[in-house]
């Protein structure tokens, strides 16, 4: 596998970057991560106006620029290094997928212009009390009434669900699994924001009480769509994984630099090379491990979505949780202060590594791909 | 007293002593005549409110006062956070303090009246390098004035003294200058702000000097010998540290999750066994080859340290068992936290008093960062294994042998309150 | 946990590290794993005659001197660590145990005494082609014959089976397995060796034609027999390779301290203090793992044999093959030659990891006992 | 010949020069042709048997060879082991040979008259610090003379030629002092001996080398300047070695086991898949995991070989991939071999020729030291990696910048041989 990025892709990370560095710079994750919404709206516009990254993956019949899960790959993992603060994982990953992915036109024609200009914000509202990211933990019913449907009940761990203007709501009819759009302000519907171990990545209770929705896609094809989504869900958070991992590693390395102790720099002590030459070698697989599931996200010939997708999550999952924890060890106590910005990867990490499911479930699912 | 008097005479004694004066109230009266009377510390020398007891003696005195309810015998035994100050702080003084310094400081903290304490040894520049403390103490008449920034102390913010380790010759080896003060904390120049830890908490402080005076009957030892009396504190707390951890242990024992030596196998692997269980996963065997992994290094480790901590060529082994002990500890600690977040699923990405699940689960992954990273990273136990143990050479460091003012120091200086 | 072992232990330990020094040298293994017997008969007549080994759980009445599974731990730790090669372990753990643990007192009278003075030398005959090493894979039919039984079939990896003088057979009768003994010499019984990773020590292929056999103890409780004896023989085993793992790491830091590169021992490298710290954690909680076994071996009050036995095993047997593991990578190239005794260890602790079964299933086993 | 040749016309010349000379037969008088009409190593300068052409007009060279059948041409540029030493040593002589030497040894070796050779460099007190070599050569008139002991030399008994290298000032600092020599190994003062290796094997040798004479023409590159040249041995020597490697790895594709970047996710992962299906343990969700793990490890090394080896910032990129990669191959075979003996249960303590499934697991088992160990154990990949890809600061030895004489040396000598 040699890498998907080509030197377009890496200009469009150098900019990428400097406008992180500008628009979320430390002290902007840590003023945002403390407000309720989580995010800054006029970045939020800024980013669709001025860069059109809400709208990359959208065709450009509804306004978007018809990229692929590369380029969205390459602002993925600069907005994980950065942990950037803003629903995109939320609106262009799950939302905008159950769009495309549901082969709903007039659901597309209705809410992707608004997602790629900005003024929509999305979620997707999945997960309930078993805490189960499969088929089974889908247990909302959704009653016909009329043209539209009725939803009633409960759906946790929703990522932003909180300022989402669009909610795709995964719900059973009959016995079957059927996704649902809900729009912002609908009778029944409220939201409740859950105080978070990752506070940079907002996540609410999602209640629904005989709220009306209407159907999304073909009725009873839902989980064909959703697992289809979170195939992409995994890759697209890969991105980010990477991108966190890679800063988490930077900063070890560097502090490891300036830090003295016994009349040199700690990173001349060989344990602590080591612990990073280790560090090294999981990014870097990780980071194929990414190249690749972008690459089979973006429908290039080879390795099918449904078998790399859990590979990657498994991998860049744990990789990132090594890179950011290692890095608090690097910094000692210093990396158990709250200033300084170690945790701040590290509760992403481990927030990430049980978001979609863990790794031992996903090799499990690996495991069924091999012929085991 | 005499180290040969026959316990049952001791307990004689003391019987007599407490049907005389205990009258069963613990107020300032009482706490006073224990203290002049020298039960409270009696493995103290006498000139500093002890008896000179030895250990096996005064375990003699604390079980006549246990016998009766009466408090306050022999702090310099017991387990609880005070007595930790005592048998520190407490010992270093009574036995290499100036008298006026003894006669005071070991007098108020027996009595209760020397409210809380800091440990002001690590610097933001050094941690696992604790001898490469920059703070210093100059002399000025009868004071020294003392300029420098503490980390890591734990305690009280209104604490009303420290114990200081402050550089006072820079002219040679890093260990050799270095000297060892009782500090006043109640002065200008003195500020103790808590520091913000990444669970939100805040159980530690940095404390900033600047130009603090301590007189010099304060000095404990000699000076520039400031890192022998360490040791010695150290080991006290070492010790101590244990009791108390054990004491700890102890309360949650009535929790049911509480093992002993040779207790059935199975006990102490409830709190992993529900976890899966809770999680539908327990028939998983990938998850149970996990738990009785993770339980198996946690009766490996407690028999390993009742081991090494009862053997017979003790100093040695007291080294083995702490270095040991504590690097097994970090595996256990990072292991099941990460275990219990993933059996925990998309609750362990909550935190908070709303979220009592994942706050608690994600509240034990990290703090098994202070194991890994407190009192000696695991890397630091691992050179003192290595080199302490196993005999392997020592490595070169570039500031052996060369005087203080020549290694190369950190320099950065960061306020890391929250 | 403190240690089971007294001063009065360690003085036989160093009695027997002397004579081990002495008569089972390096150059005395090699000598001896290259030949087919793998024993020196004289050395084997020696300990039991003078240090009484193979006696030392035999009880007085037959010869031997009723110690406990807590003395036969300091012994077979010190064989472990001189790679002693004999048949100790078949003679006096495996064959003896069954002996002893069967309760037949007709065949203790008859084999006890010669194995306490070492005139006798025992196998336990088990393990088939399936190669599991619990009571589905017995499957060797005992066919009665008057008072008597006939055995016809193969048993594999027999410990000494080659030398034996008593082989101890496990056999159903019926539905259940019972326990026979076979002497050397009778007929239909073949044995042959079979090359082995472990040289030092011996393994055969048993086989029996029409074999005549002896019932040993009461007919169809072989298996709580054979189980007991598999506890106790794990926990025996965990002596030995704590024994050789501490061999390994001494070796290891000896060799650290004397070679010499880049200007250094290479012991002053970080990198190999810490990895050896780590190995020296694992040889030490192995070792409580041990004192715990023999504990509860020998009946001390406290934790069942049957739940700590498969801790012991699954722990010492992982720690046995990092620490001679990481004793080849310390010596780097030498550690890859045949010249260097490291690779004995290694070998000792590979063939050991699969014999009486892997670590996962001990594992698998103990998560039984845990309530799992 | 000229680099801006067109590739058709070069094409062209190459084919006529085939219809001309090529009779179907590779015997000797063929070879010669090849060599002295340069197509045997187009790469080398021509006054070395070469062209002086860039590697992708050689490629055509050796395209309108293979169109025809014709042996012999791109011996520079080939995988196999006579391609190797071409391509390391004939490298290096060809570039910093002085004539006699260039004109000689790379004919001999370009026409198949050289026999088998053998890498002289690492020494039983010269491993990891290859530099710290203590094999001596001594000018005596216009013969070198040398006296030491080589190790891990691997190649044939009776091989006719070494590189060699050796200390010839021990005044500088140790990379400083350093010559490399070819050297004739059909004299009397040299010994091969094979080495046996723990698997019983010999792939590898020990040299004894005693008032062996090498004439001073012998010396490859400048006096002293033995340590670069030995770096351009070395990148030619990775370089080829993954083409070697891969093309070893191409003939097991047809035991239906390889699999290529991008191929279906499941490819390659059937030595484990039936590893564990033999036991019966293909249903344990630990069994699959593990089996899962090692194969993801497997595939993403090759993914990350891939990407970097082909990346732009080629030079930086190839040290990655290589200490990476040779790390990553680490975990790899030891835990493939862990597995594998796992699976196959008490087989797994048998070994020799009668018990072929034990001997192949163990032997697989054991020659994953052979990656850890061998060109450069983990611990200096991890140098590597952490010095030369993260920039992390050197640490002090003792040795830096210290005249070879006064830096403390191994001196333990042992026969390694079997």
């Amino acid at each position: 596998m040699v890498s998907v990025f080509t030197e377009e892709h890496e200009s469009l990370r150098s900019s990428l970057r400097a406008f992180f560095a500008n628009r979320s710079p430390e002290s902007e994750v840590r003023r945002l991560m403390a407000t309720d919404e989580g995010y800054d709206r006029d970045v939020w516009r800024q980013i669709a106006s001025e860069l059109g990254l809400q709208g990359l993956i959208v065709p450009e019949e509804h306004g978007g620029s018809g990229y692929t899960w590369v380029e969205l790959g390459v602002v993925l993992e600069e907005m994980g290094r950065a942990l950037f603060c803003a629903p995109y994982f939320s609106t262009v990953v799950l939302a905008t997928s159950c769009l495309l992915e549901s082969g709903d036109t007039a659901a597309q024609k209705e809410y992707l212009e608004g997602i790629a200009s900005g003024d929509v914000v999305g979620a997707l509202a999945f997960v309930e009390a078993s805490g189960r990211w499969d088929e089974a933990g889908i247990e909302m019913a959704a009653t016909a009434d009329g043209d539209s449907y009725r939803l009633t009940g409960e759906k946790l761990f929703v990522l932003d669900g909180h300022v989402a203007d669009l909610v795709v709501v995964a719900a059973r009819t009959g016995s079957s699994v059927s996704l649902f759009t809900v729009d912002k302000g609908a009778p029944g519907l409220t939201t409740r924001l859950t105080e978070t171990l990752d506070q940079t990545r907002k996540v609410a209770v999602v209640t629904f009480e005989n709220t009306p929705a209407r159907l999304l896609g073909v009725e009873g094809a839902g989980w064909t769509t959703l697992s289809k989504v979170l195939d992409l869900a995994v890759v697209a958070l890969a991105a980010e994984q990477v991108g966190g991992a890679q800063a988490a590693l930077d900063m070890a390395v560097e502090y490891s630099k300036i830090r003295i102790q016994f009349g040199q720099p700690i990173g001349a002590f060989q344990a602590l090379k080591h612990m990073l030459a280790d560090v090294m070698l999981e990014v870097e697989s990780a980071r194929s491990a990414m190249h690749v599931g972008l690459a089979a996200a973006s429908g290039h010939e080879g390795a099918e979505l449904s078998a790399v997708a859990p590979l990657v999550k498994a991998y860049c999952s744990d990789a990132f949780e090594l890179a950011s924890h290692q890095n608090i060890q690097v910094h000692g106590g210093m990396g158990f202060t709250w200033e300084v910005p170690a945790h701040l990867y590290f509760k992403r990490a481990k927030s990430m590594a049980v978001f979609l499911g863990d790794s031992t479930q996903h090799r499990e699912r690996l495991a069924g791909h091999l012929g085991l | 007293m005499d180290n040969d008097i026959a316990p049952d005479r001791l307990a004689e004694q003391v019987r007599d002593w407490l049907a005389e004066n205990w009258r069963g109230v613990d107020d300032r009266e009482w706490r006073e005549k224990v203290v002049l009377a020298g039960w409270a510390a009696p493995t103290f020398p006498e000139n500093a409110y002890g008896l000179g007891l030895s250990k096996s003696l005064a375990q003699v005195v604390g079980a006549e006062f246990t016998a009766v309810g009466a408090p306050r015998a022999c702090q310099d035994l017991g387990p609880g956070v005070v007595d930790g100050w005592v048998r520190m702080i407490g010992l270093v003084v009574a036995l290499h303090g100036l008298p006026a310094l003894r006669e005071q400081f070991v007098r108020d903290l027996l009595v209760g009246d020397a409210d809380g304490g800091l440990a002001l040894y690590s610097e933001p520049n050094a941690g696992s390098d604790l001898a490469g403390l920059q703070t210093r103490a100059v002399l000025d008449g009868d004071h020294w004035i003392v300029n420098g920034q503490k980390v890591w102390s734990s305690g009280p913010l209104d604490s009303t003294w420290g114990a200081l380790l402050a550089r006072t010759d820079e002219d040679v080896p890093k260990h050799q200058g270095i000297s060892f003060f009782i500090v006043d904390l109640q002065q200008p120049g003195v500020e103790v702000r808590p520091i913000k830890q990444i669970t939100g908490d805040s159980e530690f402080n940095e404390v900033f000097l600047t130009d603090v005076r301590v007189p010099v009957e304060n000095v404990v030892g000699e000076i520039n010998d400031g890192w022998a009396i360490l040791q010695v504190a150290l080991g006290a707390e070492r010790e101590w540290l244990g009791e108390y951890l054990e004491s700890i242990g102890r309360t949650e024992e009535t929790a049911g999750d509480h093992r002993s030596a040779l207790a059935p196998i199975a006990d102490g692997a409830a709190d992993l066994v529900r976890a899966a269980r809770r999680a539908g996963r327990a028939d998983d065997s990938a998850i149970r080859q996990t738990i009785v992994q993770l339980h198996t290094w946690r009766l490996v480790h407690e028999w390993t340290t009742e081991r090494l901590s009862s053997a017979s060529d003790s100093a040695q082994s007291q080294v083995a068992a702490a270095a040991l002990g504590k690097l097994a500890s970090s595996r256990i600690l990072h292991s099941v936290g990460r275990f219990k977040a993933q059996m925990l699923g998309p609750e362990a990405m909550l935190y908070g008093p709303e979220n009592r699940t994942g706050d608690d689960v994600n509240r034990e992954m990290m703090n098994a960062f202070t194991n890994s990273v407190g009192g000696g990273t695991d890397q630091i136990q691992r050179n003192i294994i290595s080199e302490r143990l196993l005999g392997m050479p020592r490595a070169h460091t570039p500031d052996r042998g060369v005087p203080f003012r020549d290694i190369r120091k950190g320099t950065t200086q960061r306020n890391i309150s929250g």
